[in-house]
């Protein structure tokens, strides 16, 4: 084409061979954000869009007015929490490459949202996750042979064996069931979050998408929703910098945060070192307070990167340097938090070493627990005719005359 | 017993659904302090409070998006989309998410959420106010498809809706919110107090979900349509003077397949119409079934009368539109077969 | 219900009954806001989104950095115009409501928008419209017989019989066929303007939809896009106050002006006096200029307000007071131009009565000669048979059959 | 001859009509530098250039409502959705706008966009990555529907696709991206090279729109299917012993009647199978269809053999798809009939 294109196409900062190069990445230091009452009217606050807050510094001390101030005890149940995803998605992705199971998609570098938020959130806040939340269904206390389950799609599969592995859910831990539909899951979590204040009660929803996932038609429905009811809300972006080989620029962050999505509606945003989990858990907290008091929704982007593949069927060497993860200012989640219990000295190397062993015994012996409820060439095995149950509440003559014929034919 | 047009019978199913279970919310377009552009919920929202009643941002995607989650938080929506033609916004929360839920959860969630839509033409709409798109949704596992043809049906079909765990799509055919209609536009307007099926109790009755009803005996031809067409099948027969059984299917998904079958079986011959598009339109399906289960019984080819295979233009609505002429020759054709 | 609900739920500022206010709008005064270069940061000009862009003053002079500075003979078209869109609309609604037309749709109030903007554009610039825009289309150079044709879905109607009234098209004159699926012409406008850019040429594209219709999945759409690409186009947000029965709160617009739905992708905004030709030209001048040196999108909120119904099937009464429009305090678009006209000494209340006298009569002899093609009751009729063109470039045996057997029927 | 894979005929035919065509554009998520998830644009960015070939954000409705203002202004747009599952939330784009744009201008405008799509199941991807939409676009006038059964097919159909002025959903069936598929998951993979129809020409030639393939002969039984069926077909009719006359669709519309109510007249007996769920399938026009035609014909009912009315489950995939055993059950059904 000899004609001279003027369209602009996003470009990320470093392709495979390049050196990794996050300059784009607008940093504040640690402690730097102002934190302002949950009352201040959004215009006064809109700034928190664009700066960063964060609460551990390059020293891995917590600072400034974010740090929530959390007794060390609970700052190693998130650490562990945070290692037990880890060790989960390492076990998975094995298994998965083991042939196993079909597919798997892991959280690595991004495991303080779910356990930062998890744990700042209440228990009867209702979460609507998206496929790396795994985190959270381990903090509400989903058990690891139930999500191993879910992956087999074996006889004890809470999904009965419909769903893709990772996409759980788990009704009595408050956590919606997980859609492959990118984004569908923010509009519901309005709602649930709309007929919350219209009962009158003060529970809260929380719902999580990717950077790429935000130029789905569902996230514009959702913020609308939320900005105009002002309903009771808080709407993770999960910004790990990539969705599949397209980088956030892809989804239009090249000339603001996500966090700033909203303010043309009045929607508060934070941006937030979405690797620090003090600040995670400060802003979560920020926003559910406020949220609760009938100050309506507030929009978090948090700034990580997808340490991992997008997901088993994904080669990212394809299309991102190899070590940029390694070259990200923000580090890794896991480490800064061990670091700062370290140099707060309530944590050791020898501490985190024992803990990863010991989640690398339960998750393997989960695994072997697992197995027994079937996997996808032993049994037992699911019963082919409760692929019939479910579609409707209950089945209707043309799906028990359907059953019947599959099960003449498997016969 | 009280008259009442389509618009008031179903304002009247609302009204009793929203006074026995307080968690009946309705959310739509201008459905709130205006009432409705059809009314269909005037003096709702001053009755049960803008709280429950919900003007809602022209958006159906977050309409229907927003609903689902009430649903799942225990609430019992009834949505609305202003007009049928306007629904394809949200055809992704339908399909991927309200048809899905219950199934992907392995029966843990669901969520009840009614979908109201007035369908159909002979209102001069032009092609973006007429369209039928019912044939569409049928194809969606997990969802309930359902039009009615009369005021009694339309209230007691809504309330065993909303009442259902089930989410259904509610399609409500608008030339016949106020009066049964023949095809003839040229006509004075006939009002529902003229029509049997115009009287409705004032308050809670069901018609269940999933059963068809035999409008008209007859055994020399089996008619199955439903909405608007119901009462062009009853003028177009009455015409070529065919003693034919006029089935409403009412409920398009699940299909009452033995109320049809049976009739067909009955009387040998059957024609299949609506107002919808034909090509791959519900018609198809009825008659596919219809020939599994009657082959041998059938004297004739199943005729399908339709709308034709292009948008609804506006200048030929009535060209368009399958009226008495149109049947009548579809008839004709069934019954001169062999 | 007991319980107490704690949903937010908009407002109007009135209802039927009510007196009108308009004190949440808004206002600067003519000339407060400063006019930036096309090739400032979008950062720095997003207070542009949150004023007001005026330059009539209440004494109907022109002001400040945005005043165009334009000829008194330019103003003059330019009221003749708006004039001609007026009395065209006044005539139409007469019709429909002598049932000749069965439906029909005013700018009254509005046409300062279609006008003004048409006049900044230029005649390659593509116009992707909403159905209170026929200003453009008259302004362009539409017949007035040809858009009554339309409207009467006679023999010479450029939509051939298949379209509402109101839903023009304009092909030779750059304007698209308009939808009656509210915002869906947004991503087309944009991704007109993409090829555009694509191809080297320097046409921009512009789009307008209402107040409401931002709720639209297709708004966000369109601003994703267009953030993304940079890609040279112009939409416009006309809030006039009202979608139907809900006002512009029901649109998110309580807290934030329309004007900064962009702000969080770095789309800058302009929110501007909609009542004020001078001002709505020169912003869109602006923002075209910008568009076609490469600076990328804008969004211009016209502040303005339906003065009449929503269309020939509403009834306003039943929910905003009956003289809202009159409390209005940006007035009346024809009378503020027509005023500034006569201050300058340009123009007089008698030139003025001619005018609208001319075009009555003008307009009363088009729909004379439209009615010569056809009338809903009497011919020349369009042929049915015509029903099945244009479904497809080529008609397919399946539509050759239907015309079959259509015809066969009629005879 | 060379011989190509559907991904390889695919990739080809873009190659093709980009090279000829400076105006043609490809957009879609992760097409560009990537290449595609399932490759078939691989190379092409490198090639064209990323003005050509271009990358786009994760929203479907955005990149078919794009892709339409592209046509508008003189570019041919090829827009892919990643699976055939994501796109509903693009749904209105396509019934409202570009099947209608022609239509409701009166010729004057019209966007020649092509919208190719993975479809259907058999690679474990679950309920959200099998899905068979295709029933839902055939009722949508305006647009025509295309599904390629093989590599030639695949690259001689889209090259006419892209080239149409008419809107046209390309669906690719992804089971059979990589090889011919009998039915059984079990059995090593066979690759295209094996396959007549794995010959594809290097160059520029089109399979014309509209046309049906009689992939064998018979005169027992008409089988009317497409896309990964169409090998099924051909297995379960061996298996079975029954000499079938197997027709590919190919495009689903328009539809070559004729080519199928020629065979079934010949034949007097019909199955008709897809891989999506079966309530209100394509199978069902088409039964429709050929019973109208072919009704003094037929000795046996039309039998559908179709996906369960039930979303695609991962783990019964095996038995939710139309294999072997439940097609051959099919055909010794219509075989044995009266
Ligand atoms: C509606 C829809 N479109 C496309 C896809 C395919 N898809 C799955 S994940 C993904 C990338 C998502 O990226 P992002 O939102 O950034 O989330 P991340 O994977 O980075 O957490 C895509 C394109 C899908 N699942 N759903
Ligand atoms: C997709 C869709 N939903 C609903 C409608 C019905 N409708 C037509 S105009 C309108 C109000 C639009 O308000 P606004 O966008 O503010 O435009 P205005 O009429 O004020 O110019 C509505 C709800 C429609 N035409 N299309
Ligand atoms: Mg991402
Ligand atoms: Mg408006």
């Amino acid at each position: 084409m000899t004609r001279k294109s003027r369209l602009h196409i996003p470009h990320p900062s470093a392709r495979p061979g390049d050196k990794p190069d996050f300059s784009y990445l607008n940093l504040s230091p640690a402690g730097a954000a102002d934190k302002p009452a949950i009352d201040v009217p959004t215009r006064e606050i809109e700034h928190l869009s664009l700066e960063l807050v964060r609460v551990l510094d390059d020293d891995h001390h917590a600072l400034g007015a974010w740090n929530p101030n959390l007794d060390p005890e609970k700052l190693q149940v998130g650490l562990r929490w945070m290692l037990l995803n880890r060790v989960f998605d390492e076990r998975m992705w094995q298994i998965q490459r083991q042939g196993k199971i079909t597919f798997y998609m892991q959280a690595t570098g991004e495991e303080a949202v779910s356990i930062a938020q998890g744990m700042a959130l209440r228990a009867g806040d209702m979460c609507f996750p998206s496929y790396r939340n795994q985190g959270l269904f381990l903090l509400r206390g989903t058990k690891l042979v139930d999500m191993m389950c879910q992956c087999l799609s074996n006889t004890r599969d809470m999904c009965k064996g419909r769903q893709l592995p990772v996409l759980y859910h788990n009704k009595d831990a408050n956590i919606f069931s997980l859609s492959g539909n990118l984004a569908t899951q923010y509009p519901h979590a309005v709602g649930w979050a709309m007929a919350s204040a219209i009962k009158g009660e003060d529970h809260i929803a929380a719902s999580w998408v990717g950077d790429g996932s935000t130029a789905e038609a569902d996230f514009h429905h959702a913020i609308t929703f939320a900005a105009i009811y002002q309903a009771p809300v808080i709407l993770n972006i999960v910004n790990n910098q990539w969705a599949i080989s397209t980088f956030q620029g892809f989804a239009g962050g090249e000339r603001r945060p996500f966090a700033a999505r909203g303010i043309g509606l009045g929607i508060p945003g934070i941006r937030v070192d979405g690797n620090d989990f003090l600040a995670v858990y400060s802003a979560t907290l920020w926003a559910a307070d406020r949220a609760r008091r009938g100050g309506g929704p507030t929009i978090i982007e948090h700034v990580t990167y997808r340490g991992g593949a997008h997901s088993t069927s994904d080669d990212p060497t394809k299309y991102r340097p190899k070590d940029e993860w390694k070259s990200f200012p923000l580090g890794d989640p896991v480490e800064r938090l061990k670091q700062h219990l370290i140099v707060e000295g309530h944590w050791s190397d020898e501490q985190h070493e024992e803990v990863i062993d010991e989640y690398r015994v339960k998750v393997l012996a989960a695994w072997k627990e697992a197995q027994k409820f079937g996997t996808m060439t032993e049994g037992p095995f699911l019963d082919p005719s409760e692929m019939f149950d479910d579609v409707y509440a209950d089945i209707p003559p043309h799906l028990e005359e359907q059953r019947r014929q599959m099960l003449a034919l498997e016969e | 017993m009280p008259q009442m047009n389509m618009i008031e019978a179903i304002r009247s199913g609302l009204d009793v659904v929203m006074t026995r279970d307080s968690n009946t919310v309705i959310l739509g377009e201008d459905v709130g302090y205006f009432g409705g552009v059809f009314r269909c919920t005037d003096g709702l929202q001053r009755k049960f409070g803008e709280h429950r009643v919900i003007d809602a941002p022209i958006a159906e995607g977050g309409i229907i998006g927003t609903a689902i989650g009430m649903g799942v938080n225990g609430l019992r929506p009834v949505a609305e989309i202003q007009f049928a033609d306007y629904i394809y916004p949200g055809f992704d929360q339908v399909v991927s998410e309200l048809g899905r839920l219950r199934y992907r959860s392995g029966g843990d969630f669901f969520s009840p959420v009614t979908i109201r839509t007035p369908c159909g033409g002979g209102i001069r709409g032009g092609q973006t106010h007429s369209q039928s798109p019912e044939a569409i949704f049928t194809h969606i596992s997990g969802i309930k498809t359902v039009m009615p043809s009369n005021p009694y049906d339309a209230k007691g079909l809504l309330i065993s809706s909303i009442e259902s765990d089930d989410p259904v799509i509610f399609f409500e055919p608008k030339r016949i919110y106020n009066g049964p209609f023949d095809g003839d536009p040229d006509k004075p307007a006939v009002p529902w107090t003229s029509h049997p099926k115009g009287e409705v109790p004032n308050g809670y009755y069901t018609v269940p979900l999933g059963s068809a009803e035999i409008v008209e005996s007859g055994d020399e031809l089996t008619i199955i349509t439903y909405g608007t067409l119901v009462h062009i099948a009853q003028a177009a027969a009455a015409l070529v003077g065919v003693n034919a059984e006029i089935i409403d299917v009412r409920t398009l998904a699940p299909l009452d397949t033995r109320t049809l079958t049976e009739s067909v079986k009955k009387t040998g011959r059957c024609l299949i119409a609506h107002e919808a598009t034909r090509y791959s339109g519900f018609g198809a399906e009825l008659t596919a079934t219809v020939q599994e289960e009657c082959f041998y019984h059938l004297e004739a080819p199943i005729e399908r009368v339709a709308g034709w295979d292009t948008p609804y233009p506006h200048a030929f609505e009535w060209q368009y539109f399958p009226g008495q002429k149109r049947f009548a020759a579809g008839i004709r054709k069934v019954m001169e077969a062999k």
